[in-house]
């Protein structure tokens, strides 16, 4: 059953192909279904080579499938071939379950735009590249996934390519995305220079022993630089915020629950060579994700954009998962990217749905008290909500848990950050539910203010939307089971345990100080929870206190690179190309030409056109020969 | 003896030379040149070069000063030029440097060697015999077709001589005159 | 006294070529006496052209005899002059030029109402002394082929009395060439001084006997260098070049860029390359040439680079072009010279076409010069702009063209003696100059439409003849060079015979 | 005694430089052209000089085909002299210069 | 197959058909007729790639015949794993360019001189005697000139004339270093030959002596790939020649120079390339940096895919001379990539002056509204540019990197910039193109029309294709470059560095 792994892109694969074609034709809503259509037959492709890895006994629970030679230079060999383990089932279940879900949401939340089949055209292109990330068997087939899911990232923020926000926003996140590149591909030059080859199985295999600790930290670091780019970690995170811009069910795949994860797929898959890297490369990470986490919380606390929220929320979520990474704690990594998956998808649609059903207000702070208007989506989104906040018993309690045990395990700081990271995430997505769907219906105000919408009523989404929401709500309650930190209930962690071998981290702390952590961060998220309700709800506290500007603003961190990178930048290239290239090089070239004109016309006024002018020069030239006769005799 | 007609001689023809070059008017200028003529005619036959000095004197002093003058009446050009005015700037200090050099650079390569060449390789000028039999020896035998060659010299004289002289009947008949003004659009600017 | 003279043996079967030419510019002036008229005017040029075929045809009979790699080079009349494969070359090169510069005369003559027949009789004239210079084995008879030469051309550039540019040609040509060649004559006279003897082979032998440096010798060289070198236009006796060519009647121009420069180097060549070329000497003159090769070739490429002027715009190209010449002449070595004969045979082709194309531009009045009466010329005579350019990019030395070819064999010669530098100058005096040629086919092909109708230029069949000619050598040498190759290597073989 | 060669020659070389330098300074056309006179007649006194000297009467027959020429080319250029300059009162060389640059 | 001369067929057929087409009545008929020429000239390369064998790293079709005997002169033509895609590439590309865009006046002339062109570029790719490199090599600036000059835009004069002296100034050194060597390998061995494969093979000059002559050749090839700093004529050209001759300057000319750096600098001058190969190395770097600053403001579309050249044009350099298999095997599949991806670029850009009259960035916008299809197809093509994988671009750039990194690891490092660069530039450029609200006359901007897109088709489907699957050209090119890089070892003391586990996996 192994062999039809390649089933799984296949599918999407030949989804874009034909909607490429013929999406014109198909037409809304076929193109749509046709899509979701080739999306669940990757599904259950997954479902059944998973089904056929499971088969399998433990110690060979890795398989290869090898379908062409891609690129075979030299001493380099790449070829096209998926390798089937549990990592990459794991990923390749919950993107493809996910993506079948949000293909679904997608025919109803696209219904009627232009470019209806276009949006499917790109997504199936994204799931197709998002698999071939996740199940390539080499770096440089992980890289094409890598760069094809940034391509359609860039495609679908800037799909709504009219607006100017969208456009830039679409280029930025590509752009910045390749400054991770950078590092992904100076990462693999180092790779094949010193292992000879960009295969998982040669590279993560046996002759990771031969490689000294230096070299295996600066390819972890520079494969981290990729991660920090496609998972929006500082400072490269600058872009997720900005692809908001694109339709929210993009943000919900895409930048929530699949491709900004493959960082730190990419982090857990390289986990041998992390291994050999040692502690102050797990340190970096772990700090780096930490930080990351602590500083975009910071920022939702402030936003008013419904998925501006969201979106800092998903980087720091992300750094939580870094964190989990660099504390070596991979499979709380995975875990609360599965759990995450789900509730972030969830808030994500959630937020979609809302703004569907306000027709298209995103400022949260026009609107309030949507509870009765959009009964389904509020309800699943107030699970989504409790999830991501780490209430128990929902999945994101679960996940996060682990994180931050590891994160206690290994260094004080890293555990104190990470908690109050977990209360002002409370706090933020607090704000964000008793803004939205709680409170007075702010949005007649504006409704009345401007006349044209008088008659305007929040309504709910139709089923294809709602029945996703559903789905991941489920998911979002009770993905905790994947993991229970209870002994025969560690699925996830035995599941994953032929991929991480002896680095699969075992707690060192105690059952009671396990429990005494997770204590003190439920009451942290309680209190977090407690303060929004006292601002937003209670009124206790004056709003514009608890947003400051600089907050706001993002910490003016937009500002910043401008200024330190965008401006000297454009002054560097106008100077490059309008006085260096134009004046100096073309200058000289020019200047060549200019000095034979030059000359020509000096030596032209001695052709004065006096005939004894002439006969001075002819007599002044045999003068001169004579001259050198003369030097040549001596004197 | 020698060195007296040598100084004589070579003094008529030095001053001749500075006279044609200095005399304001060209007839004068012609004149001069007549005596360096004579000059150099005299140091032929110094050197025993007696056909030849007659020769010069024939030709040169018997034609072609004579043509000069008959073009300088042709033309009417025997007004004086103003020798005190040199309308180009620097070319009577410039080529006066040129001449100085030139003659001090000839002088110096001919101070050493004068006579270095092979003796007698055109036939014997001196011993017995007369010069005009000898000449006329070397003409006809080593130079035969030097000799031969200079009639297609005055054939070319001659025919360019009809052509540049001639009226074309075509010219006349089309109303156009050969002959005009060929500076017509020239101004007169660098004339004095 | 009964002095009894032996007249020398003249061998008349070598003599040929040049008995053809001035006795046929004999019968061309008796016709020319006895018929005149305008009708009759092309039977001068056909007899002409004639006349010319008849010197190659001599000369290919010739050249069975002396040339090639079998042949005997042989002294004639008294040790005056050398028939060999060189003079032979020679003789083809002027015999070429006065077939092409005959056969754009005619339509120009016509055009212009000027009197045929004389101007045949002095090209013809002109041509014999060429060869005569080529032949010759003495100083002396070089002088005098240089004055036959000369002279003629002096008459034939003033020959458009109408036009004051013509006139002014005349006497500026006249007065510097008297001037030059009174250099030259010293140049001779310090020659025979120093050895005793104007005659080549005498030279020669005494030169290699004679170990002393001797400075009479020395200056002579360099006088007879002024005097030949102003001849082939090279730097810095090259100022008469511009006006003479740009007043002189067109086809005079053509004949004269091809024809004198070639007999001047003809001269230039074997002068240097067998009497002078010993050891001790060799040091001596070759810088000179040196020094003279790169001025001519900077001076004429970037002085053309600012004339407005096409005749002018050439003139200083072909300076240009003598300084290739003087490439081959500086390597001194047997490919050095190949390669300067063959320069000399293609660039002939070369530059009388395009002087019979400005032949044509330059319409009745022989006055439109200027660049921009070429403006257009791709659409009003897309052949005539399509064989100008060919020529044009053959002057430029693009590849597939006899200019290319040129280059390409001088600098392999200064190549091969190691003259770097000298190969470098070359190649970027090749450059400034393509960027003249460009302008011109700018002009032609890419000007700005001028409102005006761009009338077509009448082309008499003469020139057509002509240009086809040309184009057909400088096309078909440019890609299938072997048997000019070949003759120009084998031409290329001079000794000094005693 | 006779006077030595090199009197000879370097009177030549000095009626030879007067020539040139006249050339180069006098504006009448006719005056220019009689300079070229002076030039070739001390080449013709060099050859002379030297026919003495070498015992050889080639320098002398020499000599004579320079008159030749001389005399064709006097012809020749009085000629165009009297072409260009029928009309022009001076002939001076310098007005000759239309062409040029 | 085996009788019939077909690489010189490859030369010839186009040059006589230059002749046939200038000659052709009425004129209208006569592109054509080029179109069908440059189509068999297009299939009798297809034909040769399929006939090629792989495996094989020496010459292949090799024939020769004399033409100028003692000068060792001759006619010699063979083809090799490097040099046969660049055949093929031209085989496919001139034909496009002759019928694709449109032209406004004298088609014949175009076509014409597009086939001399082609003649002349195949010429350059299958000599193997230097004199007929020259010849070809020269020969190809008189009709890109006219090309330029005949039917190029405003300042077309100024560029022909600059794209002309300045490539020739280039070669004038070469042709005295070609000299140069063949002289001083004449007075070596006492023979005189520009046999290419000789020359290579005796290896008769010093090493000082080989080095200048190394760099008289350099100088030509930088100036015709361009290299920084010797790259401004290539702005102006590109902006101002035709479309067709702007994708062929591209696609085909540029790799002339690079080509040249491969067969004749590398074969000829290996301990030479060897010393200096940093250097270049630099500049490449130097290139890709710079043109991509460059690029990222310019204000001309058409301006700016010229400076995208000079960027990818500095990989193809940075490969060359890395000296490793894999940056040599990814400089030369890049030469194609390039010709494919940028011959495409310019394409479009035509499409788009010839709908708008402008190339200013600043009077386009929103394009992809008016011309989806049109966008998509640029969009492809762009990501081909950027070195997106799966494209072609990613496969050149990544190997050409990936071995530039064994040997010289900070050049690699650096150069991986340009690769973020690039996207900056094109996707801005993109960006302010095709996004946005059209306004104006970008309103009714028309779609691609039908004979539009079939001019696309085979270039976007060649860039998929060798983006997915490039394992046939490079299988085909790897023995040759294999061979070439034992000659250079054979030739230096350079040896290619190993990497850990040696050979494949």
């Amino acid at each position: 059953m192994l062999e039809a792994v390649w089933l799984i892109p296949a599918l999407p694969l030949t989804g874009f192909a034909v909607l490429l074609l013929a999406g014109r034709r198909l037409g809304d809503p076929k193109a749509g279904w046709l899509a979701t259509a080739m999306m669940g037959g990757s599904f259950i492709a997954t479902v059944v080579v998973f089904v056929g890895l499971l088969d399998r006994s433990e110690e060979h629970r890795s398989y290869v499938h090898t379908l062409f030679s891609w690129v075979p230079a030299g001493r380099l060999n790449v070829d096209v071939g998926f390798l089937v383990d549990p990592l990459s089932m794991a990923m390749a279940l919950f993107v493809t379950g996910v993506a079948t879900l949000i293909h679904l949401y997608s025919i109803g939340y696209m219904h009627g735009d232009d470019r209806y089949a276009t949006f499917f055209v790109y997504l199936n292109l994204f799931a197709f590249s998002m698999l071939m990330l996740v199940l390539a068997d080499n770096f440089l087939l992980t890289f094409l996934g890598w760069e094809g899911v940034g391509a359609c990232s860039y495609f679908l923020v800037s799909f709504w390519f009219e607006r100017p926000a969208a456009a830039t926003a679409g280029k930025k996140a590509f752009i910045v995305n390749r400054v991770g590149d950078f590092g992904f591909m100076v990462a693999m030059f180092l790779i094949f220079a010193t292992f000879g080859s960009l295969q998982y199985a040669d590279v993560l295999g046996p002759g990771l022993t031969v490689v000294s600790s230096g070299t295996a930290a600066a390819i972890a670091l520079l494969l981290f630089l990729g991660a920090t780019g496609k998972s929006a970690q500082l400072p490269l995170y600058i872009w997720l915020p900005d692809a908001m811009e694109g339709p929210t069910p993009v943000s919900a795949l895409i930048h929530a629950a699949t491709m900004v994860t493959a960082g730190v797929f990419l982090m857990v898959r390289i986990n041998p060579i992390l291994g050999v890297a040692g502690d102050t490369t797990l340190s970096i990470i772990a700090w780096v994700g930490v930080l990351t986490a602590f500083f975009a919380a910071t920022i939702a606390c402030a936003q008013n954009d419904i998925k501006k929220v969201l979106a800092y929320s998903t980087v720091s979520q992300l750094g939580y998962m870094f964190l989990a990474v660099g504390c070596g704690a991979y499979v709380a990594a995975v875990f609360h990217m599965i759990t995450h998956a789900f509730f972030k998808a969830l808030l994500f649609l959630g937020a979609g749905s809302v703004i569907h059903g306000m027709h298209d207000e995103q400022d949260m702070k026009k609107m309030g008290g949507l509870r009765k208007w959009l009964p389904i989506t509020s309800s699943t989104f107030i699970v989504g909500w409790l999830a991501i906040s780490g209430v128990p018993p929902f999945a994101g309690f679960w996940s996060k848990d682990d994180i931050l045990a590891n994160a206690w395990d290994k260094s004080l700081p890293l555990w104190i950050i990470g908690l109050i990271t977990a209360g002002l995430t409370a706090y933020y997505m607090g704000r964000q539910v008793f803004l939205v769907f709680f409170g007075d219906e702010r949005w007649k105000d504006g409704a009345e203010a401007h006349g044209a919408h008088g008659d305007m009523k929040p309504h709910e989404s139709p089923w294809t939307m709602w029945v996703p929401l559903v789905v991941l709500a489920v998911g979002a309650t009770f993905g905790g089971l994947l993991n229970l930190p209870f002994h025969g209930w560690e699925f996830l962690h035995s599941w994953l345990e032929p991929v991480l071998g002896d680095r699969l981290h075992e707690l060192t702390i105690g059952g009671d100080t396990e429990l005494a952590l997770a204590l003190t961060a439920v009451a942290l998220v309680f209190v977090g929870m407690g303060i929004a309700w006292l601002v937003y709800l209670g009124h206790k506290l004056r709003q514009e206190a608890m947003e400051p500007l600089v907050l706001r603003r993002a910490w003016y961190v937009d500002p910043l690179y401008a200024s330190v990178v965008e401006k000297p930048g454009r002054v560097l290239a106008d100077f490059s190309a309008y006085v260096f290239d134009k004046r100096i090089i073309d200058g000289a070239v020019n200047g060549v030409a200019g000095l034979v004109r030059l000359g020509g016309g000096r030596l032209r006024s001695v052709q004065t056109g006096y005939v004894r002018n002439y006969a001075l020069v002819i007599a002044a030239g045999a003068v001169l020969l004579l001259a050198y006769m003369v030097s040549r005799v001596g004197i | 003896m020698d060195w007296a007609i040598f100084a004589i001689a070579g003094a008529a023809t030095l001053a001749g030379g500075l006279g044609v070059v200095l005399a304001a008017n060209p007839v004068h200028s012609a004149l001069m040149l007549v005596m360096t003529l004579f000059g150099v005619a005299v140091l032929f036959v110094a050197q025993q070069a007696h056909f030849l000095a007659a020769v010069q004197v024939i030709v040169y002093a018997g034609a072609i000063v004579v043509l000069f003058l008959f073009v300088i009446m042709l033309l009417g050009v025997d007004r004086s030029e103003d020798l005190r005015y040199e309308p180009l700037k620097g070319q009577r200090p410039l080529a006066a440097i040129t001449a100085a050099l030139g003659v001090a650079g000839v002088l110096l390569l001919a101070r050493s060697d004068l006579d270095a060449g092979e003796r007698s390789v055109g036939g014997i000028a001196s011993g017995p015999g007369s010069n005009v039999s000898k000449l006329a020896e070397s003409l006809f035998t080593r130079y035969l077709l030097a000799f031969e060659v200079t009639s297609v010299l005055l054939v070319i004289a001659v025919v360019g001589a009809v052509v540049l002289a001639r009226r074309t009947r075509e010219n006349e008949e089309e109303g156009i005159d050969p002959e005009s003004d060929a500076f017509a659009d020239e101004s007169q600017a660098v004339s004095p | 006294m009964e002095a009894v003279i032996r007249v020398p043996n003249v061998e008349w079967r070598q003599l040929t070529p040049l008995l053809i030419l001035i006795g046929g510019a004999l019968v061309v002036l008796m016709a020319g006496t006895f018929f005149r008229g305008r009708k009759i005017a092309w039977l001068y040029s056909a007899m002409t052209v004639a006349l010319g075929l008849g010197g190659l045809v001599a000369s290919a009979f010739i050249w069975d005899r002396v040339g090639g790699p079998g042949g005997a080079p042989e002294l004639a009349v008294a040790g005056a002059l050398v028939i060999d494969g060189f003079s032979v070359f020679f003789t083809v090169v002027v015999c070429s030029a006065v077939v092409l510069g005959a056969l754009l005369a005619d339509g120009y003559l016509r055009r212009e109402h000027m009197d045929a027949p004389e101007f045949y009789v002095l090209m013809l004239l002109s041509a014999s002394g060429g060869i005569l210079m080529a032949m010759a084995n003495d100083l002396i008879v070089v002088f005098l082929g240089l004055e036959i030469l000369s002279i003629a051309l002096y008459v034939l550039a003033g020959y458009n009395r109408r036009r004051a540019e013509s006139q002014e040609a005349a006497i500026k040509y006249f007065v510097l060439g008297a001037f030059s060649s009174a250099f030259f004559l010293y140049g001779v006279a310090l020659v025979y001084g120093a050895t005793g003897s104007t005659n080549l082979s005498w030279i020669g032998a005494f030169v290699r006997n004679d170990t002393a440096t001797s400075g009479l010798l020395l200056g002579g060289i360099a006088f007879l260098i002024v005097g030949l070198g102003f001849k082939v236009a090279a730097v810095p006796f090259h100022m008469w070049t511009p006006d003479v060519y740009q007043g002189s009647p067109t086809p005079v121009t053509g004949f004269m860029a091809a024809a004198a420069k070639a007999a001047g180097f003809a001269a230039l060549l074997r002068i240097f390359l067998t009497a002078f070329y010993t050891q001790p000497l060799l040091l001596d003159w070759r810088p000179i040439i040196w020094a003279v090769a790169v001025l001519t070739l900077i001076v004429g490429s970037v002085l053309a680079v600012v004339q407005s002027d096409v005749k002018r715009m050439l003139a200083y190209s072909s300076i240009g072009h003598a300084g290739y010449v003087f490439v081959g002449l500086q390597a001194a070595t047997d490919r050095g010279l190949a390669g300067s004969l063959f320069y000399l045979l293609a660039y002939t082709f070369m530059i009388l076409g395009s002087f019979a194309v400005i032949t044509v531009i330059g319409r009745r009045g022989d006055g439109s010069h200027s660049i921009d009466s070429y403006k257009g010329l791709a659409r009003s005579s897309p052949g005539l702009a399509f064989v100008f350019t060919v020529f044009l990019l053959a002057q430029a030395g693009i590849p597939l063209t006899s200019g290319f070819l040129a280059k390409f064999y001088v600098i392999s010669a200064a190549v091969e003696t190691h003259s770097y530098a000298i190969a470098i100058v070359a190649m970027l005096a090749a450059v400034i100059a393509a960027f003249v040629y460009l302008r011109l086919i700018v002009v032609m092909y890419m000007g700005a439409d001028s409102e005006e109708a761009v009338t077509r230029a009448p082309m008499p069949v003469g020139t057509g003849l002509a240009l086809g000619i040309a184009l057909a050598f400088t096309v078909v040498v440019g890609f299938l060079p072997q048997v000019v190759f070949d003759f120009a290597r084998d031409a290329a073989f001079l000794r000094l015979l005693i | 005694m006779t006077v030595p060669g090199v009197w000879y020659l370097s009177l030549a070389a000095i009626l030879f430089t007067i020539g040139a330098v006249g050339l180069l300074v006098r504006r009448n056309v006719l005056v220019m052209f009689m300079c070229v006179e002076l030039m070739l007649n001390a080449v013709n006194l060099t050859f002379v000089t030297f026919a003495r000297k070498l015992d050889d009467v080639g320098g002398q027959s020499v000599v004579f085909f320079v008159l030749v020429v001389a005399a064709a080319e006097v012809v020749v250029g009085l000629g165009i002299i009297v072409n260009i300059f029928r009309r022009r009162p001076g002939a001076t060389a310098d007005d000759a210069s239309l062409l040029r640059g | 197959m085996s009788d019939f001369p077909i690489l010189t067929a490859l030369v010839v057929v186009p040059a006589v058909g230059a002749g046939v087409v200038a000659l052709v009545q009425p004129a209208r008929y006569a592109r054509w007729v080029g179109f069908g020429i440059a189509v068999l000239v297009g299939l009798l390369s297809v034909a040769l790639l399929i006939d090629f064998q792989s495996g094989v790293g020496s010459f292949q079709y090799m024939s020769q015949h004399v033409w100028i005997k003692e000068w060792g002169i001759s006619w010699k033509v063979g083809v090799d794993g490097i040099s046969i895609f660049l055949v093929v590439m031209s085989g496919i590309l001139f034909p496009l360019a002759i019928i694709g865009p449109k032209i406004h006046h004298d088609p014949r002339g175009y076509t014409a001189w597009m086939l001399l062109l082609e003649a002349g570029c195949i010429g350059v790719f299958l000599a193997l005697d230097l004199f007929l490199f020259f010849v070809c090599w020269e020969i190809v600036l008189v009709p890109m000139y006219f090309l330029i000059g005949g039917w190029g835009y405003d300042r077309r004069i100024y560029a022909a004339l600059k794209f002309f002296l300045y490539t020739m100034a280039g070669s004038a050194l070469m042709f005295v270093g070609i000299l140069v060597l063949v002289f001083l390998h004449a007075q070596a061995t006492g023979v005189l030959t520009f046999d290419v494969v000789t020359l290579a093979q005796d290896q008769s000059l010093a090493e000082s002596t080989a080095r200048w002559v190394f760099l008289a050749f350099a100088l030509s090839f930088a100036i015709k790939v361009p290299i920084f700093p010797v790259h401004t004529w290539l702005p102006d050209a590109h902006t101002e020649a035709p479309t067709g001759g702007s994708v062929i300057l591209a696609a085909v000319m540029l790799k002339l120079g690079t080509y040249a750096f491969l067969r004749f600098g590398l074969y000829l001058f290996p301990d030479a390339v060897v010393e200096l190969a940093p250097f270049f190395l630099t500049l490449g770097v130097i290139g890709i940096i710079y043109g991509a600053v460059v690029a990222t403001v310019q204000k001309d579309l058409k301006r700016l895919v010229a400076y995208s050249s000079v960027a990818h044009l500095g990989f193809i350099v940075l490969g060359t001379f890395a000296l490793t298999t894999e940056a040599l095997q990814g400089g030369v599949i890049q030469m194609v990539n390039h010709g494919l991806s940028t011959g495409a670029l310019f394409f479009l850009v035509g499409m788009i002056y010839e709908r708008r009259h402008t190339r200013q960035i600043s009077e386009l916008g929103g394009l992809q509204k008016s011309a989806p299809l049109f966008a998509g197809v640029f969009m492809v093509v762009m990501l081909s540019s950027v070195g997106l994988p799966g494209l072609n671009g990613f496969v050149g750039e990544f190997l050409i990197l990936l071995g530039t990194f064994v040997v010289h690891r900070w050049w690699a490092v650096v150069a991986t910039v340009g690769v973020i660069l690039a996207a900056l530039y094109l996707l801005w450029s993109y960006q302010r193109v095709f996004h946005g609200k059209p306004e104006g006359e970008n309103v009714t901007f028309p779609e691609m029309a039908w004979s539009e897109r079939a001019l696309m088709l085979p270039l976007v489907g060649l860039i998929v294709f060798l983006g997915v699957y490039p394992k046939p050209v490079l299988d085909r090119i790897e023995p040759s470059v294999r061979d070439l890089i034992t000659h250079v070892e054979r030739h230096s003391d350079y040896h290619q560095p190993e990497v850990a586990e040696g050979e494949g996996r």
